[in-house]
């Protein structure tokens, strides 16, 4: 007659009796037939997912036209990439003294994401095939929408630079929600980074580490001074003729921002966090940040009422080719320069120090 | 088709760009090499855009003395989209950075997989 | 809310008496006040179901979706069921009175108890399948803290198992309930089932998978083959006045359900011949022949009794899939019989438990020297159970072979009545040892144990001997004088078949 | 007419919120945040009935040019309700999780949490009620690094790794949804979207470009169904929605993989148009997909130990029973799959907001043996946990019951994935039954030990959340006509 | 103009690829920054002034600096480990 297994103590069908015959508690019992179980159902649910991702093909090639394919293939490449993401997941359940496994597991996930990456450039490419061509005038993109902003740009917004206009005037929400998208990061990097000293013998570790950064910092070093010396003002003022010819000539608020930010970074660098200190420490920051943001906001949303109200906004444009023309766009290329810079300072000294 | 992709060489770079970060932010281990996949593949994209909005022989959208002809100009849309993108870009990029120094304070590796053992292992005990 | 109110009152009575048995703290230990809130529940729905039953009565409580709406509809079956559930009810609340004295947390207990009584009449009223369905699933779950009442690890390990049982045949009900509800819309019950054949066109074999999957899963809760198994744990474990209405009144809850399916949503015309009505058949004869032969050597009296139960519910499933008027009268007369019988069965079996502490068969002998009118009384009820002449299970064993020999359902005709005679055979083997140890105990049977734990004619207080009492006195009259309620009965079955 | 106005005010006013909350301390960013949110509601449900009342829906000009030009937003009855819906959930999961939050996070950066509140109400209102591509790319961008903020506002390890995967599959789908919207602008020349339909639809008839408006509908659908943690993209939702803090485990997994499912309906509608996204295979994907994540997540589940990661699990299944509902092709498909996204919402939240109340209870540990017998310690928490999980099991009377059951009628419309569905549906129900009410058994099973702290007093704006949830739930079980109506009306105006 | 497009975008690809595989994280940066120049000089080719200035400023400026800070950081922590548990 068939041998007695030896682990027929724990095997899951004398336990299974046992709920059956309602001896044992099923919730505590559950728990040791789970766990044997959980190695075991994780390879197979892998192999069961393979059976989805196949399951998904054979609708594709039911109908062979082209497109179908592509279809399938698009899924079988979501889920091969879904495979190997869920990839990384069980491959942590298998204790790592499994060398054997943990090899034969490596290669498998290498020979998956050159797989992958080779699958995921030939649909693109093959989707390219079908764009239109390069560089072309009759492109479906070149049609009525861009053609509105070149001839009205400048009558409407009063902005030689057609880019800029489009940002600032036409699209605006778009990027009125890009300013939100830098202010939520840099609130995230607050909270990641900045160590607040509310007493605590942790903050005094922290407070600890920081002295320590100190002493990476060069000290004085005449070379780098001279030379911020030379650099610092050329970079600001470039900094400063980029956002207020924003309108006039290619850069805008972004770029002179970051422009900013980056002279005031080699600055800090120079001369030490002492010097910097005394010009821009934390209060300044958030008060530039906040008040730069709020007019942004308010300004942006006088004129979304007002156009979406059909009423005029009387904001004079100006005559186009000087700073002080079209209207809005001269004062929020501003803020927006302001709130960059100091966001990118920010986020230098966030990470260095923790804190201003 | 290859004669096709050869006159958008620049759209095929991006798309090429763009399956080399996506691969690179998917599997590979480093933390740092991630956030740089990430980077590579939203450039290529902006690439792609970008690539879309140019005209071949036609000048930068800002209005040279006086002309106001649609004809004259590139088409000034896909670069307003990338100015957008790229600034997202670098706020994501800030953010994960961020998260990667607080991870290797807190488990002292940089290897996603060692971060996720410890994690488990910490959490059963 | 339109329609006459009197159908809200006896469910909301109970479920409201039970709430304050179960919320009220202030009952530490003034026992007065909480059997004065038990009565007033039991007497208040007692009363108010015999008060609503009487007219031609629908209420239209609330529209879920624009096809599905919760409302009551008062009809023969609804009728007849109600009236059955209330009275065993009352008379199983009035025994566990005093039973419950030796049990610990009896508010909780009592509690639920009303709010089951409740929801079972509301079971009973209910005009449509969605209506059906939210009270069968309320039943199960307010039914739960009955089963596992003491709390201890095998009384939680079997209300787990009975959950789980009864969800699982819940949902494949909700399987079937999802295919009506999109082909038919309305599902409100009519005498002789709602579809015509012409709207199941084209789905004819998802209507009968549908037909089986709601048979087998309203079947768990009837204790039916394939989901069984809950009964032989959770009757042992729970209170004996829980256990006698488990499976005097809740299981014929099931048998309601596939009542109102088969014969006033599907129709029986839709099935009649199918491979649903043969499984069917073979289904319930299996179970009872199980139940008879799993009973037979089952050494603890109540877990003995549960099976004895899965067979003889066996044996009402068996009238109904035969879907012919006599065997009908017969399954809904075996309802009535079974009910009593396996009531004042259980009853018993508490208070043989209560004065001698006896759980095993073996143990019972000369039980007639303790307790002889309680011992009487269960002979009378397992005589009728077992289906001797003068007593109530004659009549409707008669019915349903009767039916089955007329029903023309091939093989069947013959195999169904031999099934029921050898396993009324079986009943009269577990049944019946226990009143002949108990009045006979045999020759070198020496009452000495029995006088030291002083047991001589100690029998159970009235309050537990009246219930008992009514149960077997019901169970034989009924057999003397069957007219009225078998006259009911066939009027019942020419408005269905 | 000022309610047309109320779409844009609600919007500016939580991101104006979010940035003045930054110079505030933690309890005047709380008053600010649950006043915006508070007006938000009263504002949406303006929105609704106005739009109720004259049975279309408006474009509202964002700014001073017309639709191809500027930019615009568009509400209607749907996104009214859903708007409506959403900022009702976001208020009484930042109440239910009051406590926990003063509690978990460093007192000095409370008012940071609250600017992540904010600013997730506004992109979640701008994803609802955004009516061009681009604008949505930006939204949902804030939309995941505030999500990314709320996860790791506990700053413990568990939180930072839990943040990094979410941020990484995050961008994988941003990245996706992004390349598909450049190919979009690339093939139709428009970004907003009823420009875009136009064209589109010229294109379809004119036959051209097939490859790329397929490959376009793949990339788009794929990546934002990594972002909403579809089956075999959610390795990242249980170390996710398990170790963050009450209120944002209960306002990612109710509100955020809502918000992008709802923005991949606006496109299946708006621009690529329903009856080429059916005629295409990409709609048997997505069944396929949500088939196998309602039943491999309730497998995973039943396996699970954590509570919380358990019913993260679940919300996987349920987020697979969206996209079932998406991918049946038929219309009232999409009406269950939106009354279903109502009912998850709902429902999860309140899982969620009493999961904790039951933990804090039983010391913080959160596997079953130490949760036995929570249900007595914490009355209320138990209540709501077990309606929660009644109404997640499908028990009647509550909105579980009506999505099952609509699921069921649609499924019934397209022939051949009717048995696949009701079968999809049967065993998922009983696999949740049995995860979902073991563990309501055990929070009423008897109590060996005595519990840690025995029973505190717990605050009355956490019992408030909880009641304010079960009557929710209660209304969308019994209530489900109009509700059902209404969404089917919205569905009509939507395209 | 085409042929200096073409070489500088097969520099992109070089740098994209050797990124993923070269060993030391300080060389991956440095590669990252000259990733971010070439991409910087096809804009102007594209004739898109304000992406130059802006991929410049904020592409190839902050973000790399921002690497080179998280790699600083990332020493400084684990030579203060190599210290502690000699002093510890």
């Amino acid at each position: 007659m068939s041998r007695r297994k030896d682990n027929y103590e724990t095997s899951r069908w004398r336990q299974f009796m046992q709920w059956l015959a309602g001896e044992i508690d099923p919730l505590t019992a559950a728990k040791v037939g789970m766990i044997q179980e959980k190695a075991e159902t994780l390879p197979d649910e892998k192999m069961e997912r393979g059976k989805v991702s196949t399951l998904q093909a054979t609708p594709g090639n039911e109908s062979d036209e082209r497109e179908a394919h592509s279809a399938a293939a698009q899924a079988e490449k979501a889920a091969g990439q879904a495979k190997s993401a869920m990839a990384a997941e069980p491959w942590l359940n298998q204790p790592s003294g499994e060398s054997r496994g943990l090899r034969l597991y490596r290669r498998f996930y290498q020979v998956m994401s050159i797989l992958l990456c080779m699958g995921i450039i030939s649909v693109l490419l093959w989707t390219i095939a079908y764009l239109p061509i390069f560089g072309n005038a009759g492109n479906p993109d070149n049609n009525e929408v861009s053609a509105r902003y070149i001839e009205k740009g400048l009558d409407e917004t009063g902005a030689v630079n057609m880019v800029t206009g489009m940002i600032l005037d036409y699209r605006a929400f778009d990027t009125f929600g890009e300013s939100c998208v830098l202010f939520i990061a840099s609130c995230c990097v607050l909270v990641l980074l900045r160590i607040d000293n509310d007493g605590g013998s942790e903050s005094w570790k922290k407070r600890q580490t920081e002295a320590n950064d100190r002493i990476f910092e060069p000290k004085n070093d005449i070379i780098l001074q001279k030379c911020a010396c030379v650099l610092v003002p050329v970079i600001l003022v470039f900094g400063i003729y980029i956002i207020l010819n924003g309108h006039l000539s290619p850069g805008g608020g972004f770029s002179g921002g970051a422009v900013l930010g980056s002279g005031l970074i080699l600055y800090l660098n120079a001369f030490g966090f002492q010097k910097a200190e005394r010009i821009f420490n934390g209060k300044i920051y958030q008060r530039i940040t906040v008040s730069a943001l709020t007019f942004y906001c308010l300004a942006k949303s006088y004129s979304f009422f007002t156009g979406a109200n059909h009423l005029n906004s009387g904001i004079p444009l100006g005559t186009p080719g000087n700073i002080l023309s079209s209207g809005l766009i001269l004062p929020l290329n501003i803020c927006v320069g302001l709130v960059v810079a100091c966001t990118m300072y920010a986020f230098y000294t966030l990470f260095r120090k923790g804190g201003m | 088709m290859a004669s096709h992709l050869l006159y958008n060489i620049e759209e095929t770079v991006a798309m090429i760009l763009f399956g080399i970060g996506f691969t690179m932010l998917l599997l590979h281990r480093n933390l740092i090499r991630k956030i740089m996949g990430m980077n590579i593949m939203d450039t290529a994209v902006y690439l792609f855009l970008a690539a879309k909005g140019y005209i071949k022989g036609r000048m930068v959208p800002i209005v040279t003395d006086g002309i106001l002809d649609a004809s004259a100009y590139m088409n000034p849309v896909p670069s307003g989209l990338v100015l957008t993108g790229i600034v997202v870009s670098v706020s994501t990029t800030a953010l994960m950075l961020a998260l990667t120094i607080r991870l290797y304070e807190r488990y002292h590796s940089l290897d996603l997989d060692q971060i996720l053992i410890q994690v488990k292992k910490e959490e059963g005990s | 809310m339109k329609g006459n109110m009197i159908l809200l009152l006896p469910v909301v009575l109970p479920v409201l008496m039970g709430a304050i048995a179960l919320g009220g703290k202030g009952f530490r230990g003034n026992r007065p006040l909480l059997l004065g809130v038990v009565f007033t529940g039991l007497a208040g729905g007692l009363l108010s179901t015999l008060l609503a039953v009487t007219g031609e009565a629908k209420l239209r409580l609330w529209q879920l979706t624009e096809s599905v709406e919760i409302g009551f509809q008062l009809d023969g079956v609804g009728r007849f069921f109600a009236v059955l559930t209330v009275v065993v009810w009352f008379l199983a609340g009035l025994y566990s009175v005093t039973y419950m004295t030796h049990e610990e947390d009896e508010s909780r207990f009592f509690g639920f108890y009303l709010i089951v009584l409740g929801v079972l009449i509301g079971l009973d009223f209910s005009g449509n399948l969605i209506t059906f369905y939210v009270f069968y699933e309320m039943m199960t779950l307010t039914s739960l803290p009955l089963v596992l009442h003491e709390r201890s690890k095998e009384a939680v390990s079997a209300g787990l198992k009975y959950l789980f049982y009864s969800v699982a045949g819940a949902f494949l009900a909700l399987f079937g309930i999802f295919f009506f509800t999109a082909v038919l819309g309305d599902l409100t019950f009519v005498p002789g089932g709602v579809a015509e054949a012409a709207s199941f066109r084209g789905k004819e074999g998802v209507l009968l998978t549908a037909v089986f999957c709601m048979v087998v899963g309203f079947g768990a809760k009837a204790g039916m083959f394939p989901l069984h198994g809950w009964l032989p744990t959770a009757h042992p474990v729970a209170p004996a006045p829980a256990s006698a209405v488990l499976s005097g009144v809740i299981t014929k809850s099931g048998v309601l359900a596939l009542i109102r399916v088969v014969f006033f949503i599907v129709g029986p015309e839709q099935i009649r011949g199918t491979w649903v009505q043969q499984a069917w058949i073979f289904l319930s004869l299996l179970t009872v022949f199980m139940g008879s032969m799993l009973a037979y050597k089952e050494p603890v009296m109540k877990k003995r009794l549960a099976y004895s139960t899965v067979s003889q519910v066996s044996y009402i499933l068996f009238g109904l899939s035969l879907l012919e008027p006599t065997a009908f009268v017969g399954a809904l007369s075996h309802v009535v019989f079974h009910s009593l019988v396996k009531n004042a069965l259980f009853l018993t079996a508490g208070a043989v438990i209560f004065q001698t502490g006896w759980r095993k068969v073996e143990q019972m002998r000369g039980l007639g020297r303790v307790m002889p009118v309680t011992l009487g009384c269960y002979t009378a009820a397992s005589l009728s159970l077992v289906g001797i002449p003068p007593a109530s299970g004659f009549i409707s064993k008669w019915y349903l072979a009767q039916g089955a020999l007329s029903s023309g359902c091939g093989a069947w005709t013959w195999i169904g009545p031999v099934i029921l005679l050898t396993s009324a055979l079986l009943t009269a083997g577990y049944l019946l040892p226990l009143t002949i140890n108990g009045f006979f105990p045999g020759g070198d049977f020496d009452g000495r144990e029995l006088e030291e734990r002083k047991l001589l004619g100690k029998e159970p207080s009235w309050q537990m001997l009246l219930p008992v009492l009514l149960l077997s006195a019901g169970a034989v009259i009924f057999g003397c004088f069957p007219g009225p309620l078998l006259r009911m009965l066939s009027e019942i079955a020419e408005t269905v078949l | 007419m000022l309610v047309q106005n109320f779409p844009f005010f609600s919007i500016v006013l939580a991101m104006f919120s979010g940035i003045l909350s930054s110079v505030l301390n933690g309890k005047q960013a709380r008053n600010v945040s649950l006043g915006v949110i508070g007006s938000t509601i009263i504002m949406s449900a303006a929105v609704f009935f106005w739009c109720l009342g004259n049975g279309e829906s408006y474009t509202y000009m964002m700014g001073h040019f017309p639709a191809p030009w500027g930019n615009e937003i568009r509400a209607g009855v749907l996104e009214g309700l859903t708007a409506l819906l959403f900022s009702v959930i976001m208020l009484l999961s930042v109440l239910g999780g009051m406590r926990h939050t003063f509690e978990d996070v460093e007192p000095s950066k409370v008012n940071l949490f609250f600017i992540m509140i904010d600013l997730m109400l506004s992109s979640l209102l701008a994803l609802i009620y955004t009516n061009d591509l681009f604008t949505a790319y930006v939204f949902v961008e804030i939309n995941t690094i505030a999500g990314c903020g709320l996860i790791m506002i506990r700053q413990k390890g568990r939180s930072f790794s839990a943040a990094i995967r979410y941020m990484i599959m995050s961008q994988l789908g941003s990245g996706l949804f992004l390349i598909g919207l450049t190919l979009l602008y690339d093939v139709t020349g428009h970004l907003l979207m009823s420009p875009a339909k136009e064209t589109v639809a010229s294109i379809e008839a004119a036959g051209r470009y097939e490859i790329p408006m397929l490959v376009i509908l793949a990339v788009i659908s794929v990546g934002l169904a990594i972002k909403s943690g579809l089956y075999p993209f959610h390795s990242w939702i249980p170390y996710t929605y398990g170790y963050a803090t009450p209120t944002a485990s209960a306002i990612l997994s109710g509100l955020v993989s809502k918000g992008y499912i709802f923005l991949l309906m606006k496109i299946f509608y708006r621009v690529l148009g329903q009856e080429n996204v059916i005629a295409s295979r990409m709609v048997n994907v997505l069944f396929l997909f949500g088939l196998a994540g309602m039943i491999m997540g309730s497998v995973h589940a039943i396996l699970e130990e954590d509570t919380r990661r358990m019913i993260a699990y679940s919300s996987v299944a349920q987020i697979g029973y969206i996209y079932m509902g998406i991918g049946l092709g038929t219309e009232s498909g999409m009406v269950a799959a939106v009354f279903h996204m109502f009912t998850h919402s709902a429902t999860k939240a309140l899982l969620f907001i009493s999961a904790v109340g039951l933990y804090e209870v039983s010391g913080e540990k959160k596997d079953f043996r130490s949760l036995r017998g929570a249900g007595y310690r914490n009355r209320l928490a138990g209540v709501g946990f077990t309606v929660g999980a009644l109404s997640m099991v499908g028990f009647p009377m509550l909105s579980g019951f009506i999505s099952k059951l609509l699921f069921a009628t649609s499924a019934l419309q397209s022939p051949h994935k009717m048995m696949l569905t009701l079968i999809g549906l049967a065993v998922s129900t009983v696999l949740n039954a049995i995860y979902f009410l073991r563990l309501v058994i055990t929070l009423y099973g008897r109590a060996e030990q005595v519990a840690v702290k025995g029973k505190q007093r717990c605050s009355f704006v956490f019992g408030g959340a909880i009641v304010c949830f079960i009557l929710l739930n209660l209304f969308l079980g019994l209530m489900s006509q109009p509700v059902v109506r209404a969404i089917t009306e919205g569905l009509e105006m939507f395209d | 103009m085409k042929l200096f497009e073409c070489v500088l975008l097969l520099g992109l690809i070089v740098c994209a690829v050797s990124v993923g595989f070269t060993r030391d994280l300080l060389t991956a940066i440095v590669i990252f920054m000259s990733y971010s120049l070439i991409m910087c000089v096809i804009w102007v080719l594209l004739q898109s002034p304000d992406l130059a200035i802006t991929e410049a400023a904020v592409g190839a400026g902050v973000t790399s600096i921002l690497f080179f800070v998280t790699l600083k950081k990332i020493k400084a922590i684990r030579k203060e480990e190599q210290d502690e548990p000699k002093e510890g």
